[in-house]
């Protein structure tokens, strides 16, 4: 089920007096509910997991980086309006060119996208990582010489 | 005993979930790689470390060989597993390993290669004295030559690409008005999908059962064969329902296919566990089919009737101990069937994945699962359709099948739709149950249906 | 089940007093509601089951007298004011005591409290099953001979 | 072959199911009866039919004799599968199903009088020269023969209740002077508990290992036996931990413990499966202990090692035809050991029922699991504290011990406590390892703890 079979089932309730409907088709579950003083809701409740589901990372063995993923998360909640770089790549985590160099940003630090951040080292290889925003460095993630993987947030900033 | 300290796991689902419990049977710690998609996959819960390698594409994640070869640098692996598909029998990713210091477990780039070439392997085997099917003497690089060879083994006969697999590059002949049309056309697919023309000819085999030999190999010269598999079972290529030991096959027959695979692996150079595949048709001819460089989906058949546990003696393999098991040693006892259960439409084969609401898995005697599917668990749909292998055992094929049709029975998932009702037609049916059926298989029970 | 049936299930429920309907067809799951003004919603289906616990018996191999009780369940739940008369003991459910005489009750009977209504017969014995209650029968839940199970419901009674 | 057209199963939890699997191989229908407290069972769904029999309490409902006969009765079944437990041992209950022309899978309700009478069990086994624990000769009625027995065989010694089971009625005496008080208090409680105050003594021994031998019998004369158990890991004359062979009984020692059983089996006219157990003290002498007249919960550790289903013997047993295995047939091949999980606290013991909301169950090769549980499930209060059992095999003992580790490690239960923990720290134990232990073992392991 696409957006566009929502947006018509949108379309086909105008003009009826229906105050809810809910289809399940093809793995995707909606539910359109309608009211006169508030706007439609829309529930898609596709890849959500339902409350019965195990619990996905935390239950399972300790996992080096998925854990300092997790102690991120309610950072990353409270302060919704900062935005994250990521990994794109899995390898060592280094802040600076030469371990002898000055960090490339720290806390504070004024960056523009496609400014070299930080260093990540895979297969012998020093792959230089652009910041892919304009901001303000609010925190770094990640240890120097840490591991991380594809995905792993490394710095917070602040937008501008 | 040699034994590595640390294996990174290039796979997942049910095999990464089989070689973790390899691992952890032989005291080894486990890494799993996952892209996205696979955070909450069993394999990362049950390994001892984990690494997300890339977003759900594949060829971003389970085939990115510089993410898999820096996860195992950043977790000091000693050596990486790739169980079967995406990497397995890729020899450049063999070659990688070999480059970083990284125990591969499997056979050699070289073998891997060699075997892969499928005109080059026909050679090999000719030279070797393992029959091959009639066709060319290597790639056919005129319209003459074709002519001539088609002329002396005659119709129908199938071009294959030599770079080939998956059946690009193939053309089935039937009649002369259609030869250099089919000639040139997979010619030009070979090209496109391998970047390298070359096709060969062979006569088509149109009726045939699917008979293949386990073999297993050290780096001392030894190596042994752990009895058939039948897989005629199939759809489309694809292994449905593979069984051992193979009706068809007497202690003679057994000892002749083992013996032929034996000769294919030493000219393979070949030091690991791997498949010979063989073609019997219905002369009682055998012809190799090709090698498959890997372990099995349907290892655990011979697993169940020699209770040698496979993975455990290809870990041991790759560490570099010798074979612990003489052929004398091999047993072969009771019968043993697996049914492959996909999040598939039963009928149609659609994939059918999303979230598995409930699932209840087989047990009691001689019933093994091997899965990575648990309650709670979301099928992804970028990957294989198989979330399952239904395995049972029986001191006879009778009793297996019966078995097999009450495990069937009570495995229940809800949630998605799985191929477990097309799995009890098969075993329900009189032709299945006769044992004397060919690859037709499917179409003859849908003919009868 | 495709948006056109959705369609047209919308136009069935006009003018219509149905403040509610759900289908399920070829895998398609649609829950429509309408109107405004309607009382209290009364999701009877839903509440009857914790959204993750397998069905009970429905999923299960035919079940010859949980099927009968599966049945009887929504008319149970449109008058919650009255009360079943459950069998207390495993056997056949006769109405009368013997073939030729008229049933203990019917339709319609006044009963009270210890009066026989029925019999059950368990290990070829008789099992002469009283009334739990005074009131009137309102439904006679199991056919003459059948079997039953215990706690399966067998008489429906309006209490006085 | 003699079969039942459908049986009915007067049991409930992984028995019932393991019944079913059974029933289902051999093509014959299934009733399941339950309470009310277990309308969404597993054995519930899984069953051809079912029948509500009763409220939770077990003496209204699974004791409840004709509820179960009339649900029989209403139903159409042929034979009753008592399972174990709740009236397998029941004389009664074997009777009443034969006055109402019901087959009772087990043996006749002669034999289990006979053996579990346990002062007449003793004299039996003496008549047929099977050696049981110096004692009295039947049951003792005076101080004067007490006195004289006990200075026979020294102390300690056990007084028992002729009637006995279950510890009633039980008293050990370690010296003179609390021998008067014991006997009169073990008469007392033996009438209180079973109507008759008939006890008689033996001597206590107090360092031991439990083996037991399963055997099979027809009622043509047939009888065999199927290898040791070794049942020395026990809690309060619980058994947590069981396996086959038994780490201390070779090829010598094997027949001899077999020939004995089938001896005890004969001596009561045993027609059916069951166990006979045995004392096997320190030097190394064997006594009788008593018969089962029943499967046991650790009957799976036999299938692994022998390849025979003793469920589907056992039926067909019942159903009259005769044994279709030799003494000669029976193998035993490598090693099996079974861990029973109970809906626990892992230390205290203490009973853990509630809502599972999460199950991974254990896989891959050498992994049986039975169990009733399922994601969903809420355990009874009512009933047995166990949900599961999990069995393994390999092909020795150290590679078994390896693979339950594996597999304790990946079952995963989520809502209640099991005893999983308690099991991964018997089998990492080097006692355990050693199989060097007794029934103390617990104690042992607590000790080193």
């Amino acid at each position: 089920m696409e957006n566009k079979d929502i947006k018509e089932l949108l379309k086909l309730l105008q003009g009826t007096d229906v105050s809810e409907i809910e289809v399940e088709r093809d793995g995707t579950k909606v539910r359109i509910k309608r009211g006169f003083a508030q706007p439609a809701e829309i529930m898609v409740a596709a890849a959500a997991q339902p409350a019965f589901a195990p619990q996905p990372v935390a239950t399972a063995q300790p996992v080096t980086a998925a854990a300092q993923a997790a102690e991120v998360a309610p950072m990353l909640d409270e302060s919704a309006r900062y935005v994250k770089i990521t990994s794109p790549i899995v390898g060592s985590f280094y802040r600076s060119p030469t371990p002898e160099a000055p960090p490339f940003v720290d806390v504070g630090s004024e960056v523009r996208k496609g400014q070299v951040i930080c260093i990540i080292e895979a297969m012998k290889l020093m792959n230089e990582i652009e910041a892919d925003a304009d901001g303000r460095i609010v925190k770094v993630l990640v240890q120097n010489g840490q591991s991380v993987e594809y995905g792993q947030p490394l710095f917070l900033v602040d937008p501008r | 005993m040699n034994l590595f300290g640390k294996v990174l796991i290039a796979n997942r689902g049910e095999i990464a979930v089989r070689i973790i419990r390899a691992c952890r049977e032989l005291g080894i710690k486990t890494v799993a790689v996952h892209s996205t998609a696979d955070s909450n996959a069993l394999h990362v819960r049950l390994a001892d470390e984990s690494v997300c390698i890339g977003p759900p594409q594949s060829t971003q994640s389970y085939l990115n060989i510089p993410a898999i070869i820096s996860a195992v640098e950043i977790t000091d692996s000693e050596a990486i597993h790739p169980g079967y598909g995406f990497l397995a029998e890729n020899p450049q990713f063999a070659e990688a390993c070999r480059t970083s210091g990284i125990a591969f477990i499997g056979p050699t780039a070289e073998s891997i290669r060699m075997a892969g070439d499928k005109s080059k392997a026909r050679e090999v085997m000719k030279k070797a004295g393992v029959p091959v099917v009639p066709g060319s003497d290597g790639p056919v690089s005129d319209e003459a030559s074709v002519v001539e060879v088609v002329e002396k083994i005659g119709y129908p006969v199938i071009i294959k690409a030599s770079a080939g697999g998956g059946g690009k590059g193939m053309r089935v002949v039937e009649k002369k008005s259609e030869l250099m049309q089919a000639y040139h056309m997979a010619q030009r697919e070979a090209l496109a999908a391998f970047g390298n023309g070359d096709v060969y000819v062979e006569k088509f085999i149109t009726s045939m059962r699917h008979i293949e030999v386990q073999v297993m190999a050290d780096n001392k010269g030894k190596c042994i064969y752990l009895g058939e598999r039948d897989c005629s079972v199939q759809r489309r290529h694809q292994k449905l329902v593979e069984e051992a030991p193979s009706p068809v096959v007497n202690d003679a027959l057994r000892k002749k296919l083992g013996t032929l695979a034996v000769k294919a692996a030493r000219a393979f150079r070949y030091t690991n566990v791997g498949t010979v595949e063989f073609i019997y048709d219905d002369d009682q001819n055998v012809y190799f089919m090709e090698m498959n460089t890997r372990v099995q989906v349907e290892h655990p058949v011979t697993e169940y009737v020699t209770g040698i546990d496979i993975i455990k003696e290809q870990i041991l393999l790759a560490a570099g101990n010798p074979l612990r098991i003489k052929q004398t040693d091999v047993k072969i006892t009771g019968h043993s069937i697996e049914c492959r259960i996909n999040a598939e439409d039963p009928v149609k084969f659609v994939p059918s994945p999303g979230l598995i609401t409930s699932i209840i898995l087989p047990g009691g005697p001689g019933v093994r699962v091997d899965t990575a599917a648990y309650c709670g668990w979301n099928v992804p749909p970028h990957y294989d359709s198989m979330i399952a292998k239904l395995i049972v055992h029986g001191r006879d094929r009778d009793e297996a099948i019966m078995r097999m049709r009450r495990a069937l029975e009570e495995f229940i998932v809800e949630g998605i739709r799985t191929t477990i009702p097309f799995h009890k037609r098969v075993m329900e049916s009189d032709l299945f149950r006769s044992g004397q059926f060919n690859t037709k298989f499917i179409e003859r029970l849908n003919e009868s249906a």
